[in-house]
């Protein structure tokens, strides 16, 4: 499946689950994946655990956010490693995934959404 | 435009009718350009504000514009309560100041204190594109329904550049601001709770 | 207690308990206290609940953060109607809730922890 | 420096014993500068690597290598899992374009992909700092455990610019890196395991 599907990696549950809720309100319709935490109790980000998501995500177009560095070397692993198309924005997780996934619902184009989250990019 | 307790009672009353009957119509428009929410915000403050009115019974424009704006802040949820709280109380502000001002002064003491509270621009697409033309023609003794219906109609070409709209950018264009929709409600039900 | 102190404004329960957690590890002398939702299931931000954790809070000095402009607003209200002394900053959340939770553990003082902060601001 | 199968498993070997015995040691280092976990992060991925040794019985230099960069990768958490699993993939390479390749060629392997993954430069106070000196001087015959201590102790003065520690800017001055020291054991075992 082509479509632009987005995918969280948050070293806590519940900040990936919460980030969830907030998108899936503005973006019923655009596919969202999220982990969080090595495990439900656990606080990191697991190599394994992100490519089991992404190898049995339906998306091949995949957005991806995290939220600090050593999310992005694992997803940045998984990437290397993965057939599927995934490009990592180094972006604020929460405010960046909200952006891109109000604006795919709104039927903006994955390049056009690039556009916009270069706006907020940061050093992370 | 002549306000008093009694006239703002009604006013309260047929607003709140107004809110209920357009609830599913407020959620829509906040569909495309927010969380779908708007209605229910609005649903819920009001019916808040109308079982506050009974409960507490103000004994005067001030008693009563003191209990919109909590209620409206407390009870709204999402971005509106912050803002149409921040309006009521710019309202009271200017009649505490002096109670012998005129409505139009009052109305733009909110204007202006919705403005403080959420930086947002005539032209922005928001409330503020109601309120702007409506305080300008109450002025100009000229606030006609038509002023309030074409205020709102020119919020959809608009692209917005505050609140949720703002995160789909150039997609906002061509949908009209939920928040103008209800402002432009509040407006409808004032001037009609004199024509009575 | 003048002692510089956290609160986090979310508008989702998750993500501000999952800003607690992450922060917690890192900051464990801090005082962070977080709002997420209307409550615990509904989206959304509440002056009341705001205001109260605000008044009950130990801290009278007082860094805030928040996800979106709503919350904000109902911030500033807090802001403008509590004796507390309140700053707001429009950094990413989750990002400049960390950098502000890891300096002040490491003993910096509130006025260089904004210094950082503005290193990190963006559009809310 | 001389590797071959059975050398590489006592390296691990006595890697896994000072892991284990600096655990609480690591944490420490990693609380005034991180999250307080390195030493549980390598003590549980270097306790599954001594695991899947005994399970898998590699059968070779290039078979151990791989079995180290999985499992390190995958049962490190934190930053230092795709770091140190870069480390060995770099080192598994090399190895793998050429079976003769010296060690110090290999480790070279090894630290350009740990600066692939994690972008880290020399004086960054990372593990970047430890690999850097000592592939150097492995590179000029010169490696000694002195030269490794003093690699761990000048990652002291420096200010972090990469991982968690650089959150704390000129607050990690004074402080060793946590994965620097942990690489210090990585590469102390190194040397006692050729000199049995
Ligand atoms: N900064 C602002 N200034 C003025 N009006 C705003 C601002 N932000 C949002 N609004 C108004 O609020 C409306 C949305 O209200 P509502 O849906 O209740 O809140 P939320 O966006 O938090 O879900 C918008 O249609 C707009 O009219
Ligand atoms: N970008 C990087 N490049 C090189 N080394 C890094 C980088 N980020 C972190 N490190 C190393 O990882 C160590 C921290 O490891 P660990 O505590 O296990 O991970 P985390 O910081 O995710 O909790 C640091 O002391 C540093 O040596
Ligand atoms: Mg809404
Ligand atoms: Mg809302
Ligand atoms: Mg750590
Ligand atoms: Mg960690």
């Amino acid at each position: 499946m082509d479509k632009p599907g987005i995918i969280i990696i948050s070293h806590v549950y519940e900040i990936a689950k919460g980030i969830e809720r907030l998108l899936q309100e503005v973006a019923r319709d655009v596919p969202i994946q999220v982990i969080g935490g090595v495990d439900k109790t656990n606080i990191g980000t697991s190599f394994d655990t992100i490519f089991e998501m992404v190898s049995e995500s339906p998306s091949t177009n995949i957005l991806a956010f995290y939220d600090l560095g050593s999310a992005k070397m694992n997803l940045e692993m998984v990437q290397d490693l993965s057939d599927k198309n995934i490009t990592i924005y180094n972006v604020p997780v929460v405010e960046g995934a909200y952006t891109a996934a109000a604006l795919l619902q709104a039927g903006v184009t994955k390049e056009d959404v690039e556009e916009q989250l270069k706006e907020i990019q940061m050093d992370k | 435009m002549n306000m008093d307790l009694q006239t703002g009672i009604r006013w309260m009353e047929l607003f709140n009718e107004d809110i209920q009957q357009n609830k599913d119509y407020l959620t829509q428009l906040d569909t495309p350009i927010g969380d779908s929410d708007h209605g229910n915000n609005m649903s819920r403050g009001m019916d808040q504000v109308i079982q506050a009115i009974e409960a507490e019974s103000p004994d005067s424009l001030e008693a009563l514009l003191k209990l919109v704006t909590s209620t409206l802040l407390s009870k709204v949820g999402g971005a509106s309560g912050p803002l149409y709280g921040s309006a009521f109380m710019g309202m009271l502000k200017i009649l505490k100041g002096d109670n012998t001002s005129s409505w139009d002064k009052v109305l733009r003491g909110g204007l202006d204190s919705i403005q403080k509270r959420g930086k947002a621009e005539v032209g922005d697409k928001t409330m503020v594109d109601v309120w702007a033309p409506v305080v300008k023609s109450l002025e100009n003794k000229q606030l006609t329904h038509v002023v309030i219906e074409e205020a709102v109609e020119a919020t959809k070409p608009l692209k917005a550049k505050k609140g949720r709209a703002s995160y789909v950018g150039d997609r906002s264009i061509g949908h009209i601001d939920p928040g103008a929709y209800s402002s432009a409600l509040l407006f409808q039900a004032m001037l009609k709770s004199e024509e009575k």
